[in-house]
């Protein structure tokens, strides 16, 4: 069981820096926009993880489940929120990516610096 | 039992990153975004946050995918390979995941009740949502009355980054913005099968959004997820029936007005509120009775927000399909 | 009559479960685009149905039951149209089915 | 028995997954998304149901429906971008 428990975070470990790698090794705008969607996912996949307690069940009361353990809503809030959130801003970076394509003619950072430089 | 199917889509999780990092075709990586976003919603729920996997759903799997082919039809699908810093890059990553997992040894144990997380104020939400809201789904509860302030602050977030994509891309729509742009616009009107399952399915897709809008007290479901879900619907007219048919239905300055009204109704809540002589998004003096109050609020700000998400998305979405020439 | 449902139930999940395997499998280990649509939306469609009709007799005549329906309605109204579109996606892009392309090892026609 | 069915569809979705990675084409990618799509709804029942929950389908609900929109939107977006190369190729010959 500790073991198991341990994997969820390690998963959050690795698919945030998959993610991270994505933004700082890839010349590619819009692969950076997609590794910036990873991280964000990790770190949803974090909370949503602290906030789980074993034998729990989600904390919308039902008549089925009589009273019981439930799990944790605050983070469920802050992740709900901050999905929609991270998609508004994932379109607000696309929206530019797409204008820097307009006006340079390439979205490849080390083309962009080429240009700027002349 | 739960946990060790959770520790299998994690693995897929994983694997499908990397190939997401990997491939040089991004056209494959938004499809594999896809999939990832489907694994995550499945983990969401199997920890039990069914709420956020409702979003996730919604957003991940069709907005998300929408709006990043939108991009790439107007840039190019392939990424050009250089990997000038891929050594440097690849050392540091690792060097921090090994941190990072480090770290976690030092994590209170997975699922552990007596946790720091959950001991401070969530067991008074879980104990006192009963007593003083006494709607059945705790997290509408904290989204929409404890944690007011701070939705409030979301709404406004995605209501700013849509004004901001409007700004980068709704103005000047195109140099070539004529028959032709028309032409590539059209959608799927020929495609005979998809469009009569598509028009079939509108109708029940948009229902379901509003149910899922106003059953958001007791069980899954609110005003971010119903946003998404009428959008997603909508969105799907617009790929069947062209952009232009999508417009006159809703159009921009109809969509507009929803991203505002969202939020003045949300503000405007909290104004009222405290006009009849509570603070500022304090349901409780909406109605003679406190609990009777709340509740109103929670649906009226639910709405707000519903109607900002719609609002601020299809607005996004149309930003980027009116580009494409 | 319970235990009948209950049994019958289990066999409908079973089934479901090896058809979704089947089509799995198919998916992977065809040879070309539509050989594998064709395993992936058949098992897909066959899967389904008995998965979600078996989990139908064990969520009893309940609000529960009706959702299932619906999602199972709406499945298979959804997987054979996305079938359809791209398979024709796939064929106005120029990708021909096997037997036209070249003949597997042996050359039959 | 439950637990077969959640395995079955587990497996499925890592087969899809590996279909998904290889391709080739992208057309094998985008019918390996529809089916980890309808995978993913199933499991979502399924694990409903096994947790007791059954007030949940709402989720497989909606993925049901999103998931029919995602496969629609790449094949506009091959569409559009066939449509596009051809006007560019009448362009570049008159």
């Amino acid at each position: 069981m500790k073991i198991l428990g341990l994997y969820y975070y390690w998963v959050f470990a690795i698919l945030l820096m998959t993610g991270f790698y994505a933004v700082i090794a890839k010349p590619n705008l819009i692969k950076k926009m997609i590794g910036l969607a990873l991280f964000q996912s990790a770190v949803f996949l974090l909370y949503i993880t602290m906030g789980h307690i074993v034998g729990g069940t989600a904390p919308i009361f039902s008549s089925v489940t009589g009273d019981t353990l439930y799990s944790n809503p605050l983070p469920q809030v802050l992740i709900l929120t901050a999905i929609v959130v991270g998609i508004s801003t994932t379109a607000l970076g696309l929206g530019i990516i797409v204008r820097i394509k307009e006006e340079y003619g390439s979205i490849e950072e080390d083309e962009i610096q080429e240009i700027d430089k002349q | 039992m739960t946990v060790i199917f959770g520790v299998f889509l994690l693995t897929l999780l994983v694997i499908t990153a990397l190939a997401i990092v990997r491939t040089e075709n991004l056209f494959v990586a938004v499809m594999l975004m896809g999939i990832a976003s489907l694994l995550i919603a499945a983990n969401f729920f199997i920890l039990d946050a069914a709420d956020v996997a409702l979003t996730e759903a919604a957003v991940g799997a069709g907005i998300s995918t929408v709006l990043f082919l939108g991009a790439l039809a107007l840039t190019n699908a392939q990424e050009r390979s250089t990997t000038s810093r891929k050594l440097l890059s690849t050392i540091v990553v690792v060097a921090a995941t090994l941190v990072l997992i480090f770290a976690t040894f030092d994590k209170p144990e997975f699922g552990d009740p007596n946790s720091p997380v959950q001991t401070h104020v969530s067991p008074w939400y879980l104990e006192k949502t009963p007593e003083y809201i006494d709607i059945p789904n705790v997290v509408t509860a904290v989204l929409g009355s404890y944690r007011g302030y701070d939705t409030l602050g979301e709404v406004f977030v995605v209501f700013t980054a849509g004004i901001g994509v409007l700004f980068l891309l709704g103005a000047n729509p195109g140099v070539g913005a004529g028959q032709q742009a028309r032409e590539i616009n059209s959608g799927l009107r020929h495609h005979l099968i998809p469009r009569v399952v598509g028009r079939l399915l509108i109708p029940f897709i948009i229902l379901f959004g509003l149910y899922v809008q106003f059953h958001g007290e007791y069980g899954p479901g609110g005003g971010f997820q119903a946003g998404a879900i009428i959008a997603a619907g909508i969105i799907l007219y617009a790929l069947l029936e062209g952009e232009k048919r999508a417009l006159e239905v809703m159009p921009q300055k109809f969509l507009l007005g929803m991203m505002a009204a969202g939020g003045l109704i949300y503000g405007g809540v909290g104004v009222v509120c405290m006009v009849l002589g509570g603070n500022f998004l304090d349901y409780s003096v909406l109605s003679s009775n406190p609990v009777k109050g709340q509740q109103m609020g929670i649906i009226l700000i639910e709405a707000g927000v519903g109607i900002a998400v719609t609002g601020t998305l299809l607005s996004i979405f149309h930003a980027f399909a009116a580009r494409e020439r | 009559m319970a235990m009948f449902l209950d049994v019958l139930s289990w066999i409908l999940l079973t089934l479901g479960g090896i058809s979704v395997l089947i089509g799995g499998l198919g998916a992977l280990r065809m040879p070309d685009l539509y050989t594998r649509m064709h395993a992936a939306s058949v098992t897909d469609s066959l899967g389904a149905i008995l998965v979600l009709t078996g989990a139908m007799l064990q969520a009893g005549l309940t609000l529960a039951t009706i959702k299932l329906a619906a999602i199972l309605l709406f499945l298979l109204l959804t997987s054979p149209t996305s079938s359809y579109a791209l398979a024709s996606a796939a064929l106005i892009a120029g990708t021909k089915p096997l037997s036209e392309r070249e003949q597997p090892e042996g050359g039959k026609q | 028995m439950y637990y077969a069915v959640t395995l079955a569809t587990l497996i499925t979705m890592g087969l899809a997954l590996v279909r998904a990675i290889m391709g080739p084409s992208v057309y094998d990618r985008v019918l390996a998304v529809n089916m980890f799509g309808t995978k993913t709804v199933l499991l979502l029942s399924v694990i409903a149901l096994l947790y007791g929950r059954p007030d949940f389908f709402d989720l497989a609900l909606a993925y049901a429906l999103i998931n029919f929109i995602g496969v629609l939107a790449v094949l506009e977006f091959f569409r559009s971008r066939a449509r596009r190369r051809e006007l560019e190729q009448q362009q570049a010959k008159q």
